[in-house]
């Protein structure tokens, strides 16, 4: 059988499967905050067929597809993960689970973990059991993300951590939390700091909510006080941990970076949007028709961007610094079409909860995306730098 | 034509409503309210009737001051620096242009009443999301010597808040302009969850009688009236948005100077830099459309158009670019709620929709220059 | 569908490309040729095709490599890169596409002449000074077994040196496409000073004799026809606007390395930097686009409308940039003609009208995108 | 009378002048490089009617209509001037003469320059008999005009002039020149500049025209192989010339904008000219309306502001670093408006000497706006530093 038909039959049987498989409310093509299952101890389905749909799709490995089937994922390669995501998509089916334990922690302990810690920690992460969140920034470092003050005093077989992270996404609906911890004080910034996994049911781990300008708080403070993490909680060697961080960092700029591509569903939308926006003559509007035309193109482009990465790391050709590139493109592209939805949307988008659902709340997050992850003048100042070679 | 330069009446005027509300009106005010889930302080709209600002457009035989519409833009200005919550554009802008349109005893009676602060009203013209005020399907039906209103308006500005609805509908032969008392049977008000936690109504009208006394001017000929009144709501309005503009701009350029990040002050970037002073440039250039608008108003009100759209064009992409830097420069906390930028932001969102986006207004421009 | 990555073959190709440009076609042959009052280097053109470039998109049954669409994209990137002046697109690509759709022995004799660079065309589309295939007006009456043609074109690129013509008209029913000489009686071409010192014409057809041999494909359906031409031709177009930014972006990284104002490399400037980053984002995205128009074209060519238009496109838009962006960070030096930086900004410009502009491909993406 | 009877009192004499000695072929608006009549003593009118219209205006101070009279202008006042404007669009008059002389010169003359000098040099500038021109930067100086290396070795009664100016417009068919010239090479930068006027027929001065991208050499290089310039000819005090270069690039930077300003002619042509490139139903091309409305929104507030800054300075309220605001806005909006315009002529703009006439050219010329009289990056840097008072 050629490469293709082994595509194509792996097509035919996924088909099937969802088609048995995905619940009926699961088609609609959620996408919103509310649509999301997150999984984690403190989770509670939004209805049965969520929860169906979530461990149906677990027992698959088809939470985390591209995982080894050992760690809870179905271990697909590139050719079938495309497949995946298109047959998904032509049914509208929602994401059975995402979490940070997926996007982030996994694709950092497949590449850093110890066989152990891949077996210990995956899989609830596929099963939706274990919520993760991350811990990374903290007060008043804002770009300079190397700048890590949370301590890890070394006490033989445990560090005693203190300090305090800020933007810890869902700190307070999370189990566990990977951060940045300093474990060398006197080590030059970026040679002291670990890689640390630690349980947030911990003695001495407190979270806050911080209400953003959206009015939902999705984001935490997270204290850290007299914390004891074991020695074996540690992703990476002591005092590397800025080589994790940096390649997850990599990885959440591709993945911000794609929320604005425009072939992922948000995107595939747009048009389906401004159509509904529009009068019989279509979208009329010179001003708005204008900056919809360069904004699909645009999309279309960034996601065309994001394909070829993939194709060229696939084929050995390293993408880089690209990332950063994606990152910046990516974002900037997203805040546009949210304020073009703004537009389109009239005074029906400007009501909390209005006729348009959440579109300002979904607009006001928007404006983060080019902040987190690195903002875009960082991501502009690495490009220049790094692949331009301009001094400085 | 008058100087496009403030006079010293206009920077007196300035100083003193920037005294004023600083201290009744700072953005905390503006939160406090949002916190206390209110979306109207009717203590301070006292306040300001008694300094005489609900009368700025108000004749002086009504006991208004008079002062026209450049004054009225000074104050608007001022009152968007910290993001005053009042029903100043609707009542005192916009009402009070419309009733002098018309000279008798009852117009006469109600800006006396809107100038010493005993009425508010809201101006109900949109039915879809854009606004447009020659799309209305609003119905008024004769009926004897009266009219029949039935339709439903959104987005009305201060509708929830208002004692008076001055109230945009369809007569046989054009539109006509009604001012009727917003508890009248048949009236039903949703208050709008408004991002900008300001006033905001949708608003059904069921078969609402109106005698000819609450038609304003004459009826099918609404525009004769309501379009001055347009005009000085949107120039108050861009007037407004500068004001947002200054005080989200001030803020960022004060956030330059004093946030350091890899060991200096963000403000030493020049990237941050010459984008903070393209900024400034826009604000400048803004400004002069609209000190311009008020000129005309005052001065040349039958030509005032180009002036108004030009401003309220200018006001809405500035106020965009400010909030948009303003959010991106200072990082992460720009976005908490706790800081004051995302009301900014907020703000400057809902006054781009309100009476003309940027595109309405464009193509005003357009239609005037021929193309 | 092929992969988003260059092939060895396609890295290879364009490697010995630049080699042979570099030596034979720097920027400096189309500044000579423009010195010396010329738009063509026929010269060049026979060695092109003895390198087989002229038969790239030429069946291997007629004598050419066959070797598809993102390949002559490869080739006309390169080309792009230094401006090279040659009838590449008009004929080897354009041409070649079009008479390919029709297989008989008339067009097989002449894609065999093409891909030893015997002979060379022009596409003759505009009259106005948009691109629109279907807003053609000039016609072709029927006469006995042929056809007259009458009326006037613009903008024929290469239509100066061409041999023959690819002429669009308007028959009883449609349109229709002929392939006739350029020297035909009735024609006369009216070279046009082109800004960018490259060939192009305005051509009047006056009762000009068609035979239905003249016709290439079927009689009032010329977009069977035309339409792949048209969709090679401005992937081409895009590769070599690509290319062209390519080189003007790596003159200007040059020289923000090597230029020093105020005591310092102007490239430690971070607004430069920022600017020049960011250039360099618009030009990688708009890589994607151009290599995916190749990969369409070659492996779905019925479904590559929307990758052909979102190529040219971005290209259009960030060729625009780049050469914008030349200029000024280049100062002063950059708007003398003894630099090149001139040259590739009205490539640049003639190259963002040709076979459709940003806007007419946007449309075209609006369309196929349902908004 | 009050002063509007007064102002209307000089439009109604005004407009019979005008009725009376303009003549017919001058009243088409020209604002092409052809029809601009330069003077000098190499000029060459293009035809009677330029000449007369020249000698008219001249003989009644129209073409320095604010100088005052005792120089050659007509000692308008500011409304005064305002009407003449009026006037003179209103029958579409070509302007008698434009010259660095009237624009450049002649403020610097008025405002530093001793009573005889003025005498001396203003009266042939407004008659169009001198022409001159100007020799600020030097080759590899670019942005920092400072760096002035022509030097002026003191010779007790005159300078030795040595050094090499570019940019210098039409070198080549000037008359005199104005120029920077380093008097002190001990001094700070800015402290050793003199401002010295220059025969350019006097010996040891020679010009070579540059060619630029739009095809013509409106610019030269010149040369100073040692030039004696006596003493008097030199403009304020010695080493203090970058008082006056300043108060000059303010005044350059101001009119530069002001071709941006879309309330001067070619402003005013933009909607015509768009017209033109429309159909029937109007600009229907999305794209191209919707530049077109923002660059004519932005036109006519930048001319507004231009119109705010003279209010303001007026009423004595100093403009400051706004020129440099008026400089960069003024400046990219006018590159964006022929961007426009080559756009909305298509394939007609892309021949010279086209059915458009010299649209391409024009365009080209544009790309210098943002370049000479300080670039658009200094100019941003003025307002950082100066207005927004940011460090560095």
């Amino acid at each position: 059988m050629s490469g293709n038909q082994t595509v194509e039959a792996f097509r035919a049987e996924l088909r099937g499967w969802l088609e048995d498989n995905c619940p009926q409310e699961m088609r609609d093509g959620g996408m919103s905050e509310d649509a999301i299952c997150w999984g984690g101890t403190q989770w509670t389905f939004s209805s049965s067929a969520q929860k169906d749909w979530l461990e149906r799709a677990a027992a698959k490995g088809y939470t985390v597809p591209t995982w080894p089937v050992e760690y809870g994922g179905a271990g697909l390669n590139r050719e079938e993960e495309k497949v995946f995501h298109e047959e998904m998509a032509r049914i509208n089916a929602r994401s059975p689970l995402q979490s940070f334990g997926i996007w982030m922690l996994g694709p950092a302990l497949l590449h850093f973990g110890t066989h152990e810690q891949k077996l210990h920690y995956l899989p609830p992460i596929a099963r939706g059991e274990i919520r993760w969140c991350q811990g990374y920034s903290e007060p008043g470092a804002g770009s300079d993300l190397a700048s890590v003050q949370t301590k890890g005093a070394d006490q033989g077989d445990h560090w005693l951590v203190n300090g305090q992270k800020i933007w810890t996404s869902y700190a307070d609906k999370a189990d566990w939390i990977f951060a940045l911890i300093r474990t060398d004080t006197d080590a030059p910034k970026h040679k002291g700091i670990s890689f640390l996994l630690i349980d947030m049911n911990d003695a001495g781990v407190e979270t806050r909510p911080i209400k953003m300008i959206s009015g939902i708080s999705p984001f935490c403070e997270t204290f850290f006080s007299d914390v004891k993490v074991p020695k074996h909680q540690i992703v990476g060697e002591e005092n590397r941990g800025w080589d994790v961080a940096k390649y997850l960092l990599t990885h959440e700029r591709e993945m911000i970076s794609g929320g604005g591509a425009g072939l992922s569903g948000g995107g595939r939308e747009l048009g389906a949007i401004l159509a509904e926006s529009a009068g019989e003559d279509g979208l009329t509007d010179a001003t708005l028709r204008a900056d919809a035309m360069r904004c699909e193109i645009d999309a279309l482009a960034i996601g065309l961007t994001l394909e070829r990465y993939k194709d060229q790391s696939e084929a050995g050709q390293g993408a880089g610094d690209a990332s950063a590139m994606l990152k910046y493109m990516g974002t900037e592209l997203n805040k546009q079409r949210h304020e073009l939805l703004m537009n389109a949307g009239g005074s029906d988008a400007l009501e909390w909860d209005g006729p348009l659902g959440n579109r300002a709340g979904d607009w006001l997050r928007t404006k983060a995306n080019s902040i987190e992850g690195g903002t875009s003048e960082v991501m502009l100042s690495i490009v220049s730098r790094r692949v331009l070679g301009l001094p400085g | 034509m008058a100087k496009l330069v403030m006079t010293e009446d206009e920077t007196m005027l300035a100083d003193s409503a920037r005294g004023f509300l600083d201290s009744e009106a700072p953005v905390k005010a503006l939160r406090d309210l949002r916190d206390a889930g209110k979306t109207h302080d009717a203590a301070l709209w006292n306040k300001m009737a008694d300094m005489g600002w609900a009368g700025v457009l108000v004749p002086e035989s009504a006991g208004g001051s008079d002062m026209g519409s450049a004054a009225a833009n000074v104050l608007a200005h001022e009152m968007g620096k910290t993001l005053v919550v009042s029903p100043f554009l609707s009542t005192a802008v916009i009402a009070a242009t419309a009733l002098r349109q018309v000279s008798d005893a009852r117009t006469e009676a109600a800006l006396a009443k809107i100038a010493t602060g005993d009425v508010t009203y809201a101006l109900a013209v949109d039915e879809g999301t854009k606004f447009d005020p020659n799309a209305v399907q609003m119905t008024a039906k004769s009926d004897g010597n009266g009219f029949r209103l039935s339709g439903k308006k959104q987005f009305v500005v201060d509708g929830g808040l208002a004692d008076r609805l001055l109230v945009l509908a369809r007569t046989d032969n054009g539109l006509s302009l009604f001012d009727i008392p917003a508890d009248r049977a048949g009236v039903t008000r949703d208050a709008s969850n408004m991002i900008d936690d300001r006033d905001a109504a949708r608003i059904t009208f069921e078969d609402v009688e109106a005698t000819g006394d609450d038609l304003l001017g004459t009826v099918d000929q609404a525009m004769d009236v309501l379009r001055p009144a347009l005009q000085a709501g949107q120039a108050a309005l861009a007037a407004e948005m500068s004001g947002l503009t200054a005080g989200a701009f001030g803020m960022t350029v004060g956030y330059l100077k004093e946030r350091k990040q890899f060991g200096m002050e963000i403000g030493r970037f020049q990237a941050l830099q010459h984008r903070a002073a393209h900024l400034w440039c826009e604000i400048e250039v803004t400004a002069s459309a609209i000190l311009h608008a008020g000129r005309m108003l005052d001065h040349d009100p039958e030509n005032a158009a180009l002036a108004v759209s030009l401003a309220k064009a200018r006001a809405t992409a500035t106020a965009q670019l400010a909030v948009q830097e303003g959010v991106q420069m200072h990082g992460g906390i720009g976005m908490t709620d706790a800081f004051d930028m995302g009301f900014y932001m907020k703000r400057a969102r809902v006054g781009a929709e309100w009476l003309g986006d940027y595109s309405y207004h464009a193509e005003q421009v357009a239609a005037l220059r021929g193309f």
